[in-house]
């Protein structure tokens, strides 16, 4: 099995998928010869020709406008967001057009559109080349929100997307692209969409995650084994749907719970979790659910590490819901 | 295609006529050979068309519907325009064309069951009245959010391209909605990729209170398409034989791969912007008047006075018909009840995930 | 002094703010000769003219695009989006440019910059004329958030926006625009941004709502006391900044708290309020906080009141808080 | 300002030239009246320009900085038009503009700080390298997001009319910065409205890896003009003289309350597109090696040389001097060190709320 990094799976994962389907067509800026400012779309133009895999020019209300339709159309289009930084031009057409298709017609008309986008920080890239916008999609009824932290997931919940009747908000996390490295079959497997993976047991609490925030989130839960304890570590990967079920029968068994993610606090998906908590695993809890989140400011340069959470503020929130 | 419109596909800020305001011909080289049914046919329907809007404005004024946005005195424009595409052809509207979905067989019942937002809806009494969608007449879903609309009609132009399907696109907005972003990157876009969509802009010289002078420091909307290398064409929106005609010449360029073409049909709002508007705040009276002179409806009977089609009989003949219609159609509408409660958590995804289930229990126990 | 219902406050306190300050214009969609779709800018155009008054095309980027660049130069714009669903096309350039102009710029600029925007359902406005998005708003740093309930602090804090030096998105509650009412001083006083009301003191649950959703709250707290439950019920009016410890001082007193608001659930606000419940009283709680809220659809039209967080369903969670 | 270049100032697809690429003049009569000093100073300016690229770029490979953005071949086009506004006027930058900053005394160690993020920073280390700010020099902040900056730059301009001041705005924009919303938002107010500002287009002819000729269908970016009743001129946006000239008409009629212009430069961006870019995977080699033939400085150069100001001794120490102050700056520049950990919530509000000195001591603790 090759072992690659996510830039390589997702470029496997379309062009496996591109080669079974021609109906999946591509499109965004700088997709075509150059490959992506990434090199996620790297050779599909030559592979499979101007008309699949399109160079836009630069707007993003145009690119998921146009996907819109092509997806109305019956095409499977895969909208690149060149950083999601950069999704708000297109903000009206997602959550004003994308994300209510379906339901303003009664479901006659469905929408199976897959924004793909880089986003989070780390990468030295300041205020619009480091956000982590996930909170406004995951607000708006109508959307699938999905952030794999690996290779193998990236690869499987592409194609699993892939099989979605809706629109999917594909989020990579850019800072872990060429860092995450693992094993990825060549085959067309899937990693389901709305189903979390319990990526470490432990008994003494529960720390939640997603995205490239999984990186550090492993490094404290080694971290807290040091001294002694237990953290079971669950990488949500689906926000929407969100798998509920495994996240609050972790709680059920620790009875703490310490949320990770990099967005600003305030109305932040973590809010949202422990929200959940509460209504669903109120009884069982010991501690109150904390978070470790990106700050309520624009996101910075210079102080980046110092903004996003490290693995010592985890490791800090750990202690105190552990010694609550 | 008479060479005399062939020729005026091209950026200018000219409008192109058929039909003289008194009905007759401008040049009898340009009249189509429309057979005599097809000719009734418009008629009834942009009379039918006129008509629905008056019950319904009544209706609402009755309280029996919550809003309404009345087409009156744009009936050819859009009338015109869709009948010039063909059945495969896939249309894309704002909100102002109720004509054009009749003509796609949108039934008028369909259409009050729409408006009361019941049972009978196809859209499941999700959105405000005169926001329908009826895939099987190839019509599109309406939003409100304007010009949203255009790009999606590019992509989807776009997409019959990529696949070889030999069908257009056509997409209706308002003066008001070429302010928008989406406006202008759905013309870019379509220029670049040269994709088989037909731009109809109908410009009532109106956005609610805002005249277009106001919209837009550039005298005409079809002058907008030299900023993307595409052709346009300013037609007479009252003039029904001209904007079928200068239709279908867009339409078959987009087949044939000439690219896109942007028509603006200059007409004007002769009601309201809708049931909740009072253009007495802010209208131009003189120039409302001037404009109730120009009917497209009163040109095109003239036309057909003069063919020998149209008489004080078969107005009546016509207008009892659509009567009749429209009255069965409400009548049969109103029979039926709001829809069930459980609808109101379907389709937002095409499965009904956890939340959602949870949700709905909530409301129902 | 004069009874008003909303939207006379609000023209009255434009009229007022823009009698004072030569700096303030307004602009948007229908607001001169019109006077706004729903007349709050009635008369102001022919008071102030078609320079402060500005009626402009059909493109809320532009609107507030241009407002942006009137604030940096010194003007104190109001702009009007005429209904918050139409705020999207808007959006980047509220969140990646208004909100964060004076932190990018290093505190040398600053863009005092106040957006009126009527919100929330109940007007048979169907998706796209009932939309509650704040919390979007609320989840960007950089910009404050409120939304007023009643008369005298739609025209008092509408004064105080113009006080502040940050940008403010001004919500109104439009379903109450006609129907709430009140005595408003013809003076030009200030209700504080920042500052939460106890509208009816209670010992036994908080109740914590903001905008037209205090109608509904209004009436269940006082139906729960035929019952025997004293609620105690706070007007939010504020959001973003949040009055955290008029909030947090009641539930240390009650233990118990139902959050309602009408915007989708997930993501919501209501989520934050309960995660900062959770940070700061939790050793308080005597039941896990609740949440009346919107569902995660789209908004309806013929099913709108089915939607909206009802009388009855704030008493269910009232009744199963105080129960638990 | 001459008649030959007035008469320009129209809606044409022409670009306008004073010097010839040989360096000669095309006009005799088109020839400003600048004075000795002020020559001597442009050229100054875009060679330092051109080395303080040359000089971050070599220290972004080196490691020392993480991130850069060149304007080489670009020189004349934006450091022409910030010379033909006065100081009063401000300007909008997208991000590749630095000459037009350095006019305005944005010196190189503020600059040198910006790009390392330290504490010398006016901008506190919040944004990448080249995305400064500089209130003293009236130069607005600049942000990564395409386009936003147009309307910004229109309300500015506006709000001056509206107070009376006599001032006017220039905004900086590329050509993909055309595809978006933000300039037919921006275009269409202006136009409307009649607001004082100038739109400054550097047609670089590239937007990361796309060519122009694919990101609009039309042919020229002042074409674009029309769409919104604007005047459009394009001009050789290698000519420093050119783009002096047509800048400074179109501030004129923009002060006297012409409205705006839309100015397209045409030129050609030489290096990467940034740092993080590698050209070669979709560069046009011989395109790129045509247009180094047409480079700005050196055409400036032989006017200069037929004026007799120009010798290779001057060249020496032009050079020299230029080469001082770079290696001045960064010296002094990379002495400071990293903003302090409390500036990270600053400035997000005017104030310190509530929420926000909980963070702080959160992480400060
Ligand atoms: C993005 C957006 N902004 C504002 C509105 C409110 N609005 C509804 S219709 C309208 C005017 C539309 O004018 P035009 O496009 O000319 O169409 P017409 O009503 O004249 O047919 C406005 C401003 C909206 N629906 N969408
Ligand atoms: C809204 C937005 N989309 C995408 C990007 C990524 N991006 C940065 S620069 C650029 C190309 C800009 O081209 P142009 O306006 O011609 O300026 P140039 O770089 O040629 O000077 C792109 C696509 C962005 N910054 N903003
Ligand atoms: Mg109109
Ligand atoms: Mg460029």
């Amino acid at each position: 099995m090759p072992v690659y990094n996510m830039i390589q799976a997702l470029n496997d994962a379309l062009r496996t998928a591109m080669r079974k389907n021609d109906r999946i067509v591509i499109l965004g800026e700088d997709i075509g010869k150059l490959g992506g400012v990434f090199r996620v779309t790297k050779d599909l133009m030559a592979e499979f020709g101007t008309d699949r895999v399109i160079d836009t020019p630069l707007a993003e209300g145009g690119i998921i406008g146009a996907a819109i339709g092509m997806a109305l159309y019956g095409l499977r289009p895969i909208a690149e967001i060149q950083f999601s930084d950069f999704i708000y031009p297109a903000f009206d057409q997602i959550v004003n057009e994308l994300a209510k298709y379906r339901y303003r017609s009664g479901g006659q008309y469905e929408c199976p559109l897959i924004i793909r986008t880089p986003s989070g920080g780390g990468i030295k890239g300041g205020l619009y080349h480091s956000q982590s916008p996930e909170a406004y999609f995951i607000h708006t009824p109508g959307l699938k929100v999905v952030m794999p932290s690996n290779p193998y997931d990236a690869k499987g919940m592409l194609l699993s997307s892939l099989d979605q009747n809706d629109p999917v908000v594909f989020f990579e996390p850019k800072r872990i692209y060429r860092s995450a490295k693992g094993e990825v079959p060549e085959t067309e497997y899937r990693v389901e969409i709305g189903k979390a993976q319990v990526v470490k047991q432990g008994k003494d609490v529960t720390l939640i995650s997603y995205g490239a925030m999984m990186t550090e989130a492993l490094e404290a839960a080694e971290k807290a084994l040091e001294e002694g304890i237990q953290v079971e570590l669950i990488d949500l990967r689906s926000l929407v749907p969100l798998d509920i079920e495994t996240m609050i029968h972790s709680i059920q068994k620790t009875g703490r719970v310490v949320i990770v993610n990099e967005a600003p606090r305030t109305c932040g998906f973590a809010a949202e979790l422990m929200a959940l908590i509460n209504e669903k695993a109120f009884l069982y809890l010991e501690a109150p659910p904390a978070r470790v989140t990106g700050f309520d400011t624009p996101f910075p340069y210079s102080l980046e590490h110092d903004y996003l959470p490290s693995v010592g503020r985890i490791l800090k929130e750990i202690y105190k819901t552990t010694h609550f | 295609m008479s060479a005399i419109l062939k020729s005026e596909i091209e950026s200018n800020g000219s409008s192109v006529q058929v039909l003289k305001e008194d009905g007759s011909l401008l040049n009898k080289k340009a009249e189509p050979d429309f057979s005599k049914e097809d000719l009734k046919k418009l008629y009834y329907l942009m009379v039918l068309t006129r008509m629905t809007d008056e019950r319904f404005l009544r209706m609402q004024r009755q309280g029996r519907i919550g809003f309404y946005l009345t087409s009156t005195g744009e009936e050819a424009a859009h009338i015109g325009s869709a009948f010039a595409m063909e059945e495969k052809d896939w249309l894309f509207l704002q909100y102002r064309e109720p004509g054009a979905a009749l003509l796609r067989g949108f039934s008028l019942f369909r259409f009050a069951c729409q408006i009361l937002g019941n049972v009978g809806d196809l859209t499941k009494g999700r959105q405000m009245p005169c926001h329908y969608a009826y895939k099987e007449g190839h019509i599109l879903s309406i939003s409100s959010p304007i010009g949203t609309q255009i790009p999606q009609a590019v992509g989807f132009a776009w997409a019959a391209k990529i696949r070889n399907d030999n069908l257009a696109s056509l997409v209706y907005f308002g003066d008001g909605a070429t302010s928008s972003g989406d406006f202008h990157v759905g013309m870019n876009f379509a220029g670049v990729f040269k994709v088989p969509v037909v731009f109809f802009c109908k410009n009532n010289q109106l956005a609610i209170s805002l005249p277009f002078e106001k919209q837009t420091a550039v005298s005409s909307v079809a002058l907008k398409a030299q900023a993307y290398g595409i052709d346009g064409i300013r037609v007479d929106g009252n003039d029904l034989l001209a904007v079928i005609q200068v239709t279908k010449q867009a339409v078959q360029k987009a087949r044939s791969g000439g690219g896109p073409t942007l028509i603006e049909a200059l007409t004007y709002r002769i009601g309201a912007h809708s049931t909740s508007d009072d253009p007495r705040i802010y209208g131009d009276e003189s120039k409302l008047e001037e404009w109730k002179k120009k009917d497209c409806i009163l040109r095109f009977q003239k036309y057909l006075e003069s063919k020998g089609i149209w008489s004080l009989g078969f107005e009546k003949e016509v207008q009892e018909r659509a009567g009749v219609e429209v009255s069965k159609a409400i009548e049969e509408a109103e029979k039926l009840s709001a829809p069930s409660l459980d609808t109101l958590f379907e389709d937002v995804y095409s499965d009904l995930p956890q939340q959602l289930r949870e949700q709905k229990n909530e409301l129902l126990s």
